[in-house]
């Protein structure tokens, strides 16, 4: 991945909302694409975010998570990687599933699969990999 | 980004401006708990400014709906913008939740 | 200097606009100091950054510049490294001379250290700090 | 961030809509020296609408009025805010500029 824009994120869920705004101001050729990014990408992007900070770096304040951002004319990756052992994304239940829609939590990485093309967890659990494809049909 | 609460006959709107995120959703929680204790029973959150719902925001309103329908209340939601519509369909949570174009809509019967 | 937040960009001035502005909303504490953070501020940091593209990476593309940021309730500090060999700072001269008044350049490092609290080069000269106090006495 | 030239009697008024900075300057450059060739003589630029002005964007503005001049023209800035007076004043630019409050003083007896 060509880093053209590399952050490193205080563990904090308040610096969240900016620096997604900030992504997607980066990325210069999505605007034809408001829809997927204000929606799909910007959905994507908050759940990774906040779920490094909350379970990767258990909320630690000392921690601090990468983001890796690459714009190219057919497609936005970013990579979120927290400081954190890893899990492992297969174990997560489907929150649709009807035990499971009454329960407050576990629809992040759901939506993030769901409104990105491609969601990759590395090996270890600990970074993740988006991609949303900026030619071609939209899935959602 | 503020939650603004008001009445409305026997109806507390609270009004979603800006985001119900991580950052902010346990202030909306306890907005509403602290009305449900009051003894306040009916519930409309209004999203018509609203501009991002994240699933931790949807986690917030349906542990809001489960407490108010135990106290026998109900929790109705307003004003979803196209994206916002999308994230509920996605999850299956327009399922769960009376959902209702206007604000004016979701006061009416409630 | 405790790394709040770290941004590396791409050798981009397109990418300058953006970034001061993301700095400056990650700096909560500073809303009270509007005047001094859009003046002093941006500009301090927007020099910093377009000399550190231009100059110390000679517009490479392929070059990156390093932005560390660090916010305290005292004061926000901004560190901008390049990949350049660096220059002698006390070499630059005094834009407000009448002699240098209609040069077309030059005025950069004036203005950083006119607006900013503190300016330090690294021996190199790669690497400014500045430093903006948010307590105390406006210098302009 | 745009540049909007349009002509007043036998004045070019250029406007500034957003910031005059070292990723924009060369535009602002090119239409400037464009009408000069063209033969306009007289220049008035505005800054009622610009955010802001970097040392680059300041130069451009020197050099262009260094230019101006060697064909018998003149320069004129405009509506400058109180942050952009303060740059042209520690950079002592405001001696060399014939700046004017509003745009209608600038074009004044030009
Ligand atoms: N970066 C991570 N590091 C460790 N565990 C994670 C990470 N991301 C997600 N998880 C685990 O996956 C679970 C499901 O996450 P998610 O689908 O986002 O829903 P929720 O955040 O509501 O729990 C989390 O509760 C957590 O246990
Ligand atoms: N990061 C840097 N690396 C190398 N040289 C630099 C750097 N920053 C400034 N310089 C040198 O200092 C000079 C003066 O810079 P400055 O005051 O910003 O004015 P200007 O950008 O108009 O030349 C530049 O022309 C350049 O030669």
């Amino acid at each position: 991945m060509d880093k053209a824009l590399v952050l490193e994120l205080p563990n904090d869920i308040s610096s969240i909302e900016h620096a997604v705004e900030y992504v997607m101001r980066h990325c210069s050729s999505c605007t034809d694409y408001a829809r997927r990014l204000n929606l799909n990408f910007r959905v994507g992007l908050t759940e990774a975010l906040s779920n490094a900070m909350l379970y990767g770096n258990g909320s630690d304040p000392e921690k601090r998570v990468r983001v890796e951002v690459d714009v190219s004319v057919e497609e936005v990756a970013v990579r979120v990687t927290d400081q954190g052992v890893g899990f492992d994304p297969a174990s997560i239940p489907d929150p649709t599933l009807p035990d499971n829609l009454t329960k407050s939590g576990g629809r992040g990485i759901f939506l993030m699969k769901t409104l990105m093309d491609e969601v990759q967890f590395n090996d270890r659990g600990n970074s993740v990999t988006l991609v949303l494809r900026l030619k071609g049909e939209a899935t959602v | 980004m503020a939650f603004q609460v008001s009445k409305s006959n026997d109806v507390m709107v609270i009004d979603v401006e800006g985001q119900l995120i991580v950052g902010n959703r346990q202030e909306l929680k306890q907005k509403v708990l602290y009305e449900l204790e009051k003894g306040e029973r009916k519930f409309v959150v209004n999203f018509s400014e609203t501009g991002y719902i994240d699933s931790s925001g949807l986690g917030v309103l349906v542990s809001l709906s489960k407490k108010i329908r135990e106290q026998e209340g109900e929790l109705r939601l307003a004003s979803l913008n196209e994206d916002l519509r999308t994230l509920f369909e996605l999850t299956k949570l327009d399922t769960l939740f009376t959902i209702a174009d206007t604000r004016e809509q979701a006061l009416e019967g409630l």
